[in-house]
This record gives structure tokens, C-alpha cells and sequence, in this order.
């Protein structure tokens, strides 16, 4: 494994391999929240802290299995300490922010079982990352997602307006859109790498 | 809708196929459905992953319905897929390990498919056990369809070739950006155009018809 | 009298001076035709049939999705030849022609016709198009020929005529016969980036090396400055691209002698063309002054990120693009009633539904 | 919906029912996995095993016998040996960052030559039809029937680094001619190549009459837990 450098990490998952656009994961907020700018913003940065909370606990969990050696149970541990981690964040919030709360705490129970999240985790072990390239790699995420979803949003609150074709109204025109800003950030390829 | 209808199992098979048809009608799970299917190989693959998925769930969440408490329910089914996404993958990795490299961590994230919790939630833990395997086969099987729909167009266009074989020579130039990110977009949003499209179409024709009549 | 009309560019877009759309768009077509011309006197046949076919193609495409939607054409407004010359101008002179009929059908229906047609289009419809072909056939979209070869106005490059959905030969063994001198087949970007080869200025200025039809920079500041003048197109986007690459470039420089310098970035690749002809899309672009500028900046900050450290080695269009998808927030973040107003309704809207 | 519980039943559950229930449920997945586990590592781990020796007796085609060898912790190189157990080639992995993410491969040093003869690609997404032609140009694998990998005198690190060059720019037997157009992953080809080169030879170097040495009649792949 070569040392990739905490600021390769961090432009390749927020630009050229952006969660969204080039991974396909968050694709339902991406879609679902990203009509309108208030709440897309939010949106991306629950994700964000959500994405950095639980790359640290997978990191945890993925410690203390490899070192029991029951890596088998990778996934289950993932799935139910992120789903813990992100109630945890939300009870925490309520009781110390509650400004925060309100404009992140009703996005929070949805980013539980987005695919962004549980992507990172897989991810960042599959890339065998250590503790701080796994945090430039989430941070990168969050950034890359919210990026995606804000960039996503302007252009559908503009397009509200427009006479759309009948066919293309609703999902396939995000698609669409979706498309064609993934084909913005192919520009971004290897950014970074030399 | 209609429980005592006699065709009522059929139609729960049939629904999950096209009328409420996961991917094309109530996008769910488009993680998989747009990053697996650059090859139609791939995407069968991811398909039928997933069917068995929500098989194996649908069926011991039905067995169990009467057992889960409401509060622990979703933990409960979460736990039950999460088991068997982890067989599945133990399952492909000893089938392919091409195949496995192939999909990647994409067979782990099945789990975060919503199609099968919503399943599990809104249909296996309300009913009977044979009911609920039909409906997730139904829905599996859509789910599989769509991906190939996509998985076709992308191979086709993107690499000249269809299940790994060469369609059109070696000297066919292929629309790479079909294999890449973008296609996928491009793909499922001109699949839903088309569908959309024909939907319009055989709508105003009803119009025209029902407006025939009345005269 | 003179201030006067300075003061009305500054302060006010496109609508408020005087001229109509169409009006606007048939003059900055006919300002596009020198730059036609001098690509076709450089590249010869291939550059005229490729151009050719980008136009008709995005004419009939625009015609095509008119009738599809049950409109009335909307071929008099000049915007699908404006695209069709500009994709055609963005493109390399030996581009298979099927391909090019490709990217206008991309261009116009992906890049149009998808969102409503003219007004709506939310990014620059030539570049989605020129993106779209990038990204689907990257081996013939990076194949440059030579400019000013003997024959060229009798013979088109032979990867021009390649049959519909087929590869095109290998132009290597043509280049090898016409054995133009010192030509590499990459283009003055790539030669210094990848082999710390210096191009003279001259020949960027007037198109001499390997790359578009349509780069010429010296012609396209003409063009520009006139249409400017004319008040046809909003002269600050493309001086605060400049200027920001420019800066850009210098700073680049200050840390690494061999970066290519200010004068040089601005000459190469699409940039000219790019920032008088794409950016300054009126659909696309930002409305508010600040917003304009922003947009400017953002758009040479990318442009260089990309040629410095991106994997490509030109990246005006990707940054045209993404200047483009952000200006719906530029526009909204730039004006600050709005900003204020969409605040009060964020905590608004949490409050209810907390 | 006939079939679902009434409320009233659901409404008092004691916190023990659901302990009890999660408990059972988490039980079952424990005991399904260990079983699929068990059932299916042999079969993985033959499956890994066949692809990695596939791929090390393509890179080294007249090889039949595997072994694997830790030079240091967490580096392991495959020693090849023929059917006489005669040391044919050692391969190594590297990877590079390519253009659209890291170019993971394999290649082969052939002890005999001092040179690296042949490499091939484990993973890689750089683009079809353009960066992927690293595996199909003739004259680009051209440049890998002889790449030269001497080590200095003092064995610390190679001779010349190898490096990847423009192409038509090859002058020596250590560079690399890119493919014009795919510079971007020949480059990484290279770099991957030389990085991995770099840290592996000097560590090889010392222990090569110790990986020669193969007792004759015996198939060290098996031996080697």
C-alpha cells in the first residue's frame, strides 16, 4: 500500500471520486432533499458530521475485530454501532445545541440508513487507511456530499421555473442532472495524484 | 388494497414486477442499481444477491412477526439482513472471486438497501409466510430486471459486448462514458423518460377513446 | 454621451440594453464565422465538414425535439447555431464526423431540450455536449492533427470520414507521411505539462500547434472585444477569468519556476475561447455584479487547479461547466436580501416541523 | 391489513420479551454466519490461492511451483520456481495513483537477468479504450522484455530508477516508453514499478541464494503455511 497523502485522500473522495456522483452513495437524500437550498444545506452538513462520527467508530470496531480475529462480523458490527452512534449524536445534540438540533435533527434519523455512511465505513477498511487517512477520507466525503447535494439543489430551484417536457418532470430530469454534474467532475480525475 | 380478492397471490408476485416495480416506479435502492451495472453480468449478479436477500429476510421476519416486539422491530430486521447480506457475501466470494472483486464492497451495502427494510416493515412482518416470499420474489425479480435494463443498455453501448461477449467486432468504437458514472445517470434517466413517455402516450390515447365513446 | 453608455454597461445586464435576443444571438453568431473561417484556412476540409456536420446536426436536433414536443421551431432564435458553431469550433479537426453528430445531439438534447429549451438550459449546452463526447470517446477526442498541412483542403484527415459506430484508423501512419516537422501529436498544454516543453507565443496566439479548431486567441479576443463593444456580451466575465487565471498562473509560478507563466495559460487550449464565447452564456452565468465576478474567479481558479494538478490537461470546460452549476448559488448568495430572507425561512421551516 | 397484531398487545412489552428477542434474533445471525463462515472459507481461500498463482505463472510462464516469502512486515513477494526448482522469477505488487484512482499490479523480476520481465494489473479503473491500453499495446509491453533493475553498489537502492518517458524517448535499458495518449497511466505504471522496486530489491538481494535453495522432490507452495 503506497502512503497516499492526507490532501490526495481528501480531494479524491470530495472531487474526482465524489460519493455521489462518481459512487452512486447517498443517491436518496441526493434525489429526495435536494429541491430546495434550505434544506440541502442542512442536509450535507448532518452528513458530514454524521460521516465523521461513524468513520471513527468503524475505525474502533475494526480494531477491536481484527484483533479478536472475528472479522466475519464486520458488518453487522457496523450497521448496528453506526445506527447507535448517529441516536447517540441525536440525544447529545437535543440536550446541549438545541438550535443545532432543530436544523439538523430532523435529517438525522434519515442519514441512519443512507448508503454514504455505511459506504465510507466499508470503504475506508477496504482501503486499509490508518486513523488519520480515514479522517481526511471521511471529511472529504462530507465535503464531496454536500458539494454534490448544494450544487444539485441551486440548479433544481432554478429549474422550477422552467417549462419543462412533460416526461421529464420529476425523477428523470434529477437523474438527469445528476448525470451531467457527474460529468462535470470527471474534470477532476487524478487531481492531485502527480 | 383488495385482501379478499381470489387473485390476490398473484398479483403480489406481479405488482413487484412492473406496476410497483422498485427501481423503475418507487426508485429505491439506486446505490446499487447505478454503480453494479456497467456490466449486464454484474448487475444479474447484484440482482439476484439481492433477491435472495429479501427472500431469506422476508422469510424469517414472517416467521417471526408474532415473536418481534413493535419497539425492537427495526433493530430485529436490521440484525436479519445484515446476517444474511454477510452470507451472501461469504457465498459470492466462494462462487467468483472475480465476480466478488467485481461488485466490491457494493454486495456489503445491500444492507442499506431501503427496498428490503421497507419490504421487511410494510409486507413480511404483516403477512403470512408464503405471501411474503411471493412478494419478495416479485420484488426481488423486478429489482433484477431493472438492473439488467440497465446493465444491457450500458454493456451494450459501453463495451460493444453482452454477458462478456463481443457483440459488433473489433472494430466498434464503444461509448465509454456509458461504463462511467455518468452513463449510469444518463441510462436510468432515459429509462424513466421512455416509460414516462409511454405512459402519456397511452393515457391520452385512453382519453381519445373514452371521448369517442361519449360522442 | 460616452460616459453614459459606460455607465449603463456596468450597471446593467443584457436586457436593459436595447438589443433582443435574437438580435444578440444572430451577432454572435456572425461573430463566430472568422473564427470558422480561420479554423478551416488551418485545418482544411475535415475542420469545414466537421463544422458542417455540428451545425445541421444541432439544427436538426433542435428541430427534431421542437416536434417532439408538439412546438413551434425554434430554429429562428439562433442559440442551435450558436452551440453547433461553438461545439464544432471546441472540437479537434480530425474528430470521426459520426462523433460529431454525437455531441450535438448530446448537446441539445441532454443539454437543452431535457430542461425546456433556450433559457432553461442550466449548463452551457455546446460544453455538455463537448463533455459528454470527452467522456464517451476519449481516444479520438485527445487525437490532434497538424495544422497547415500540404493538401489539406483536398484531402480530409482520414479519422474524419470513419464509419458510423466504428473506430477510426490510426491516423499515425497518415502523420508519418505528411511528416510535418516537430509534430508530437499532443498539444502545447500537454507538451508542457508532461515534458517541460515550452511553446512560442506566436504560435498560441495564432493556432499554430496541435488543438482545437477554434484556438486562436488573438482572433477570439478580436471577436470578443467587438461583441463587447457592442454590448452583445457582459465583458466582465470574461476579463475576471482572465485576469484570475492570470493571477493565478503568476502565483503558480512564484512557488515553481517551471509553471507555465500567465501570458502562456492564457493563450492555450480553450481558455480565449471559452471566456469570451461559453462563459458568457447569459443563461448560465450569474445575474448580480459581485456574482459575476465570483463566477469569473471561480472559473480560472478551477481552470488552473486542473491544468496544474488534474489528471487532464486542459480543464476550461470542466471549469465553464461547474461555474455554470454554481451559479444558480452564486446568484442567490450574492444578493443579500435574499440570503436574509432564506435564513429566516430555514429557522421558520425547523421550528415547525420540530 | 387482517393479519397484523392488534395494538393493545404491542403497546406493554416488558423489557425482558425484547431483550429476549434481540437476543434470539442476534444468536441465530451469529450461528448462521459461523456456519457460512466455516462452510465457505476453504473454498475462498482456495479460490484466492488459485487466482494469485494463476496470475504469477502467467507473469512467469515457466513456473509451476509457488512460494511465498515475507521480505519484511507486510511485504511479501511470490517466489517461482520450474519443475527442477530452478528460481525463475520473484513477483512483487506495487501501485501508483493512475488517473482515475491507484493502478494496483503485479510484476515479475527475473534474478537470472537482474531485470523486471513482465507485469500485469490487479485492479486498476483508469479509463476503457485509452488508459487500459497498457495491457494491450504491443510496443508498451515491449518495454517490459527487458527492464533493468541493478541494484548500486552499495545495494541500497537501484542503479537508475525506472522511469516511464515520453514516448519515442526511450534511450535506456531502465525507461519506460510511455503510450502517447495514456501517458497519465504509463506514468503510473512506471511509478508503481520503481516504488515498489526500490523498497523490495535490497531487501531480496541478500536473501537470494536462501530462495534458490528449493529441496528437490518437495512443493514448497504446500509446505508454507
Amino acid at each position: 500500500m503506497p502512503a497516499e497523502s492526507l490532501s490526495f485522500i481528501f480531494l479524491n473522495a470530495a472531487l474526482a471520486n465524489n460519493f455521489v456522483l462518481a459512487l452512486f452513495l447517498g443517491l436518496c437524500p441526493f434525489l429526495g432533499v435536494s429541491g430546495k437550498l434550505d434544506t440541502a444545506v442542512p442536509m450535507g452538513i448532518a452528513t458530514s458530521f454524521v460521516m465523521l462520527v461513524s468513520s471513527i467508530s468503524a475505525f474502533g470496531i475494526n480494531w477491536i475485530l481484527t484483533s479478536l480475529e472475528i472479522e466475519f462480523l464486520r458488518l453487522i458490527s457496523y450497521i448496528v454501532v453506526i445506527a447507535s452512534a448517529v441516536q447517540l449524536v441525536e440525544m447529545v445534540l437535543k440536550k446541549f445545541s438545541p438550535a443545532l438540533f432543530h436544523s439538523l435533527g430532523i435529517f438525522l434519523p434519515l442519514i441512519t440508513t443512507n448508503c454514504a455512511i455505511l459506504g465510507l465505513a466499508l470503504f475506508q477498511t477496504f482501503k486499509e487507511y490508518d486513523f488519520l487517512q480515514s479522517l481526511a477520507y471521511a471529511l472529504g466525503a462530507g465535503a464531496g456530499f454536500t458539494l454534490a447535494i448544494v450544487l444539485m439543489a441551486g440548479l433544481r430551484e432554478r429549474l422550477a421555473l422552467a417549462n419543462l417536457p412533460t416526461p421529464a418532470q420529476g425523477a428523470a430530469m434529477s437523474l438527469m442532472l445528476g448525470g451531467l454534474l457527474s460529468l462535470v467532475f470527471m474534470g477532476f480525475a487524478g487531481l492531485g495524484g502527480q | 388494497m383488495s385482501l379478499h380478492n381470489p387473485h390476490i397471490d398473484w398479483q403480489t408476485f406481479t405488482d413487484g414486477l412492473w406496476k410497483e416495480n422498485p427501481v423503475f416506479v418507487m426508485l429505491l435502492g439506486m446505490c446499487p442499481v447505478l454503480a453494479v451495472t456497467n456490466s449486464a453480468i454484474n448487475a444479474l449478479a447484484m440482482g439476484l444477491a439481492t433477491t435472495f436477500v429479501l427472500l431469506a429476510s422476508g422469510l424469517l421476519v414472517s416467521l417471526l412477526r408474532h415473536q418481534i416486539p413493535k419497539q425492537v422491530r427495526i433493530a430485529t430486521y436490521i440484525l436479519i439482513i445484515a446476517t444474511f447480506v454477510t452470507i451472501v457475501d461469504y457465498l459470492i466470494q466462494a462462487i467468483s472471486l472475480e465476480l466478488y472483486n467485481a461488485l466490491g464492497a457494493f454486495i456489503q451495502l445491500i444492507v442499506v438497501n431501503c427496498m428490503i427494510l421497507g419490504r421487511a416493515e410494510a409486507y413480511a412482518s404483516k403477512h403470512r409466510v408464503a405471501k411474503s416470499l411471493l412478494n419478495a420474489l416479485g420484488m426481488g425479480l423486478g429489482f433484477t430486471f431493472a438492473l439488467l435494463c440497465l446493465g444491457v443498455v450500458r454493456e451494450v453501448l459501453g463495451a460493444g459486448s453482452l454477458f462478456g461477449v463481443d457483440l459488433f467486432g473489433s472494430q466498434f468504437e464503444p461509448w465509454v462514458v456509458m461504463v462511467l458514472p455518468p452513463g449510469g445517470f444518463i441510462v436510468l434517466g432515459g429509462w424513466l423518460l421512455l416509460f414516462e413517455w409511454l405512459r402519456e402516450r397511452r393515457a391520452a390515447a385512453q382519453l381519445e377513446k373514452e371521448a369517442a365513446r361519449a360522442r | 454621451m460616452t460616459n453614459k453608455a459606460q455607465i449603463e454597461i456596468r450597471t446593467s445586464p443584457h436586457a436593459h440594453s436595447g438589443a433582443d435576443v435574437v438580435q444578440i444571438m444572430r451577432t454572435v453568431a456572425l461573430a463566430l464565422l472568422p473564427l470558422a473561417g480561420w479554423g478551416v484556412w488551418r485545418y482544411g476540409l475535415s475542420a469545414a465538414l466537421l463544422l458542417l456536420t455540428t451545425l445541421l446536426g444541432c439544427l436538426l436536433a433542435e428541430r427534431l425535439f421542437n416536434r417532439m414536443r408538439g412546438q413551434p421551431s425554434s430554429l429562428g432564435d439562433w442559440s442551435a447555431v450558436i452551440t453547433g458553431l461553438l461545439l464544432g469550433l471546441s472540437l479537434p479537426p480530425g474528430f470521426p464526423l459520426w462523433m460529431g453528430l454525437v455531441a450535438a445531439f448530446a448537446a441539445i438534447g441532454l443539454g437543452k431540450a431535457l430542461f425546456g429549451g433556450l433559457g432553461m438550459n442550466p449548463l452551457n449546452p455546446a460544453l455538455v455536449g463537448r463533455a459528454f463526447v470527452q467522456a464517451a470517446f476519449p481516444a479520438a477526442i485527445t487525437t490532434w492533427t497538424p495544422a497547415l498541412f500540404d493538401g489539406r483542403f483536398t484531402n480530409p484527415v482520414p479519422s474524419t470520414l470513419a464509419w458510423p459506430f466504428l473506430r477510426p484508423d490510426d491516423i499515425g501512419p497518415w502523420l508519418h507521411e505528411r511528416a510535418v516537422d516537430g509534430f508530437t501529436g499532443a498539444t502545447p498544454l500537454a507538451l508542457m505539462k508532461y515534458e517541460g516543453q515550452s511553446i512560442p507565443l506566436t504560435d498560441l496566439l495564432m493556432g499554430g500547434g496541435a488543438g482545437s479548431i477554434g484556438e486562436a486567441a488573438l482572433l477570439i479576443l478580436v471577436c470578443g472585444l467587438f461583441l463587447a463593444f457592442k454590448r452583445m456580451l457582459d465583458w466582465r466575465i470574461p476579463v475576471s477569468i482572465m485576469a484570475s487565471t492570470a493571477l493565478f498562473a503568476w502565483l503558480a509560478q512564484l512557488f515553481d519556476p517551471s509553471a507555465p507563466g500567465p501570458l502562456i495559460m492564457l493563450c492555450s487550449g480553450g481558455l480565449m475561447l471559452g471566456a469570451w464565447f461559453m462563459a458568457t452564456d447569459m443563461v448560465g452565468s450569474p445575474m448580480t455584479p459581485l456574482g459575476v465576478l465570483i463566477y469569473g474567479v471561480l472559473i480560472g481558479f478551477v481552470t488552473e487547479v486542473i491544468r496544474l494538478f488534474g489528471g487532464l490537461g486542459e480543464g476550461v470546460m470542466y471549469a465553464i461547466l461547474l461555474g455554470n452549476a454554481a451559479a444558480p448559488l452564486i446568484d442567490q448568495w450574492t444578493q443579500p436580501r435574499v440570503f436574509g430572507a432564506a435564513k429566516a425561512r430555514t429557522s421558520a421551516s425547523a421550528r415547525k416541523s420540530a | 391489513m387482517s393479519q397484523a397484531q392488534p395494538d393493545s398487545l404491542q403497546h406493554q412489552t416488558p423489557a425482558l420479551r425484547m431483550l429476549v428477542t434481540l437476543g434470539g434474533v442476534a444468536m441465530l445471525s451469529g450461528f448462521l454466519i459461523v456456519l457460512v463462515y466455516q462452510l465457505t472459507k476453504p473454498i475462498i481461500e482456495e479460490n484466492q490461492r488459485l487466482a494469485i498463482e494463476q496470475m504469477v505463472f502467467k507473469l512467469v510462464p515457466a513456473a509451476s511451483i509457488r512460494r511465498d516469502i515475507e521480505l519484511a512486515p507486510g511485504l511479501s513477494v511470490y517466489a517461482a520456481y520450474d519443475e527442477q526448482g530452478r528460481l525463475k522469477g520473484v513477483v512483487a505488487r506495487g501501485a501508483a495513483q493512475g488517473y482515475a484512482d491507484l493502478v494496483h499490479l503485479l510484476y515479475n523480476y527475473a534474478p537470472d537477468c537482474d531485470c523486471i520481465k513482465g507485469f500485469d494489473i490487479l485492479k486498476m479503473a483508469e479509463t476503457p479504450g485509452l488508459g487500459d491500453k497498457i495491457l494491450t499495446d504491443k510496443a508498451f509491453l515491449a518495454n517490459f522484455d527487458y527492464l533493468d533493475a541493478r541494484l548500486d553498489g552499495e545495494g541500497k537502492q537501484l542503479a537508475n530508477p525506472i522511469v516511464t518517458v515520453k514516448h519515442g524517448k526511450k534511450q535506456e535499458q531502465w525507461q519506460i516508453d510511455a503510450i502517447s495518449g495514456a501517458t497519465v497511466t504509463s506514468r503510473a505504471v512506471g511509478k508503481a514499478i520503481n516504488d515498489s522496486a526500490q523498497r523490495m530489491l535490497p531487501l531480496l538481494q541478500p536473501r537470494l541464494d536462501e530462495i534458490r535453495q528449493i529441496q528437490p522432490g518437495q512443493k514448497p507452495s504446500e509446505q508454507q503455511p
